[in-house]
């Protein structure tokens, strides 16, 4: 194909979906809404996986030491935890500290009840740890146990078993809901860009009785898919993005966690790509697969 | 050339419009087709460019074995000939300049040779002050020389026209009748399917009478026949 | 009776159809309307059954005020009419049967009256053998006998036909003309577009002859005119 | 319009279905994926609904009765709660309940702190209260808090008050989100319905100069139009209801809490309602809004 058929083609293409007019108004808002739903979907499932992290990550472990153990000790302790991979980082908390974090759990008119134990402490030094996956914290749990002058590890094994089966099934579900939601808009951006297309087989054939071969057909066509799909793709984008910076504001200043939403810069050039790859690929897509049924005799 | 041996041609409903067709046009021929309505005139021209496959025969033309060729030569097939079609076949997006050029880009043709002969046969059909007028925005014998300016754009080998002035006057006809005539002297083969017996009558050729779906007479300089 | 008083027509691309036309049509009359490719044959015709609004002047058809007719009555307009379209305008997702009891189907007949009436013209225009083809499996003669078949098949009083022949062998359009005459004798009004010089030379009827938009002439028994 | 002229339009609006075949096929589809993508939502949204109120259901207020308080003075407290609206039920607790409740709060190891307590038991007696609409405990409470013999009424204030900001902003995300998917549903199916009628605008110019009035070109297409919406709208009725059910057995079976869900019993009409309704509805009216864009000249 020589340059200037391909020229031709361009221009075909931009012609063609302005002559269509209404056509091409209506097959471009469909493909906008389509992908409006997808994105609001992917932010949400994006968000909920992002909040499910978030709470993982408030799993820890906690490393109690002998009684007897000395600062020596729990250098070395210190120094073996550091060897252990999967270990994100660890905090060191003194009998002390742990009595005090020990009595504020408890309400104030029972505070005097605690009083003798401020005497004699029966807490032990011990280490605060968190896994670099939360999911493994109970295998990381099992090497803490076996380093010397640690005499037990606990990190709400149940609690921490069931949180993750939810967060998972969470997940799972998220991942099936996008991947099938991602399907049903291909499936209905590409039946919506055929529906304008396959309008014109009348067309088609003529220009086939004409001499055209197929690519020259297509050209067009090709063009008329991409920017079909790139102009409806640009609108949700658009839309979503100024949407989800009002709701993150609205959110993090309502709520004043500032953790709870993924922030808008590296998710705003993500969700961008996704619409646009997918608006680009299912135009062309769609509109090559109704030429190609024309195309056939 | 233009041969056909044995063709015969029955559509998916089941009507058979051609039983047992052969013929043989040379270079530089110009015939004529007649025969009454639902005779097979349409479906004897549609076998030349492959719009139609025959059930059963042997089509050559211009060194193409037109049944049996593969879908990706059909184009080439095609490009060597120029078709009016009965029903114009007219592109409804594109103006009249932009349904001529199409046959003209259609086999890459550098842009800046286009525009002089798109004007140029558009004027031969006269119709240079509709060149941005759309399908839908001409008369009938308007959209029918769009047609004829679009099959003759390419200078091609063969003409091929079905009824080309079935919607003209008698004077736009016989303009017509003239163009086709001088093609034909610089060598274009000419099958036109025709009605008017006036044109056959005059301008005495070659004459192809399908009957039924068989050739009942084929004359040279014949005339149209079926006085009533 | 069909009256036109100063009509003009200007299609919103610019181009001017008709520049004062007035012309009247007596009830029963037999009327041709001649003139070259693009003179307004078919715009005036139009403007008759309102497919076209006129730009400037008054017609009248039947007692109706055409141009300045609301909306919901045109259906009872075209119902009075039977056109026959120069282009055919049949309904491709019919059959030739359907399109046919179309028309009646429009105007609330009863069912059991619709099939022998439908079976009737489609006899009369020799089409009784395609009633369960769709228009896109005829040849182009065998759709203009389908859309003359609808026209007449209500037996309107007033028959307007746009070039009903031009796709049809000069021994079927004799029996189309044929038709014609009989139908006028039984009192309907015939509007004929035509360039068949053969038909208007020998079928003498009054000639109306548009040329630019303008009647050049209007003619009782009138010939075709324009002698090359 | 007469019976037949009726009956007409039903047999072309069936044919029309059948002779359009993959343009009918197209639409369709993408009926159904659109209504199908709505039924998981609405399912979601229903569930979600329904999860929140479990979980404000698990609110209770606390009321404190006066130590001096006799069973007399209990029953008139008693009679009293009976009294007050908004009061769903509620349980006396006697001290020793009470404090045994409290002791289980504690770990094993630190029971022998709280021995003491049981000689001298410092807790009052207790009635636990549920309110018929949970959103309203702090009323509840207030009123029950008015009682004679009760000292003090507690529920978790401020708890409750996060539960419920939380479950209302759920419950408010989750009808905007059904809002918005209900309107986009509509437009996309009444977008495609469009599509496959516009395609047809030439064959109504030809029925209106043959002299068919709007009604009678109207009458096939609304046919045509119901059918497509009724059509459409089966296939993902039975797909929701089949998978819907699937889930809610894997859901009851797995996670064995039988209120998580929804049972399918009055879900499966209301879902199926919906659907058709909307499905019926839309049709119809997408199909006559294009069908009139061609009657209007
Ligand atoms: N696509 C088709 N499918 C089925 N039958 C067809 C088809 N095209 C043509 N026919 C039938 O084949 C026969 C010959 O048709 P054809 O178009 O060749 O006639 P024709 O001689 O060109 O007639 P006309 O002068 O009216 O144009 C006719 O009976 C017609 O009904
Ligand atoms: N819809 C339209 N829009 C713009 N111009 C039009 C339209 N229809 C017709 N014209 C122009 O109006 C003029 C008259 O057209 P009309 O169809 O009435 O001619 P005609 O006499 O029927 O010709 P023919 O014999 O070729 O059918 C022509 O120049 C044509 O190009
Ligand atoms: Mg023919
Ligand atoms: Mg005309």
């Amino acid at each position: 194909m020589k340059i200037r058929t391909v020229g031709r083609h361009i221009r075909q293409g931009f012609l063609n979906l302005s002559r269509n007019g209404w056509m091409t108004f209506a097959s471009v808002s469909a493909v906008s809404i389509t992908l409006l739903i997808l994105g609001v979907f992917l932010l949400l499932a994006l968000n909920v996986n992002h909040l499910a992290d978030v709470v993982e990550n408030q799993v820890e472990i906690r490393a109690f030491l002998d009684l007897t153990a000395d600062s020596e000790d729990i250098e070395n302790v210190e120094k073996e935890l550091e060897q252990i991979l999967g270990v994100e980082s660890y905090t060191f908390v003194s009998k002390d500290e742990g009595l005090s974090e020990f009595r504020e759990g408890f309400p104030e008119q029972d505070q005097d009840l605690l009083e003798g134990l401020e005497e004699e402490n029966p807490l032990p030094d011990s280490f605060v740890i968190k896994a670099v996956d939360p999911q493994k914290t109970g295998e990381v749990a099992e090497k803490v146990l076996k380093l010397p002058h640690v005499y037990d590890v606990t990190y709400g094994k149940e609690t921490v078993e069931k949180l993750f089966k939810v967060t998972n099934t969470i997940r799972n579900f998220g991942l099936v809901f996008i991947i099938g939601l991602t399907f049903t808009a291909l499936f209905l951006i590409s039946n919506t860009i055929r529906l304008t297309i396959m309008a014109r087989g009348k067309e088609i054939e003529i220009m086939k009785l004409v001499g055209a071969t197929r690519g020259f057909i297509r050209g067009p066509f090709f063009v008329e898919g991409l920017l079909m799909g790139l102009i409806g793709s640009i609108i949700p984008i658009i839309l979503l993005l100024v949407g989800y910076y009002f709701l993150f504001s609205y959110v993090t200043s309502e709520f004043l966690i500032l953790n709870v939403m993924l922030p808008l810069y590296p998710l705003a050039l993500q969700i961008a790509g996704i619409l646009l790859g997918i608006g680009a690929f299912i135009g062309i897509w769609g509109s090559m697969m109704s030429v190609r049924k024309f195309l056939k005799i | 050339m233009i041969e056909m041996q044995d063709v015969w041609k029955t559509y998916p409903n089941g009507s058979t419009a051609l039983q047992g067709v052969s013929v043989k046009i040379d270079k530089g021929e110009f015939v004529y087709v007649v025969g009454p309505s639902g005779a097979g005139k349409s479906t004897f021209i549609k076998l030349m460019y492959r719009e139609e496959k025959p059930t059963k025969g042997k089509i050559f033309l211009n060194g193409f074995s037109v049944e049996k060729m593969k879908e990706k030569q059909i184009p080439r097939l095609r490009r060597s000939i120029g078709v009016v079609f009965q029903d114009f076949k007219l592109l409804p997006r594109l103006t009249v300049y932009e349904n001529v050029a199409f046959a003209m880009e259609v086999i890459e043709t550098p842009k800046r040779n286009i525009k002089p002969r798109v004007m140029e046969v558009l004027e031969l059909v006269k119709l240079k002050h509709k060149v941005r007028s759309f399908p839908d925005q001409l008369s009938g014998g308007e959209q029918q020389r769009v047609a004829l300016a679009r099959a003759l754009v390419n200078n091609p080998s063969i003409v091929i026209a079905d009824e080309p002035t079935g919607n003209l006057d008698p004077d736009t006809s016989w303009e017509i009748m003239d163009i086709f005539e001088q093609i034909n002297t610089r060598g274009t083969t000419v099958v036109m399917a025709t009605h008017n017996r006036e044109i056959v009558d005059t301008m005495r050729k070659r004459v192809i009478a399908i009957e039924n779906g068989r050739i009942a007479r084929d004359q040279e300089r014949g005339e149209y026949g079926y006085e009533d």
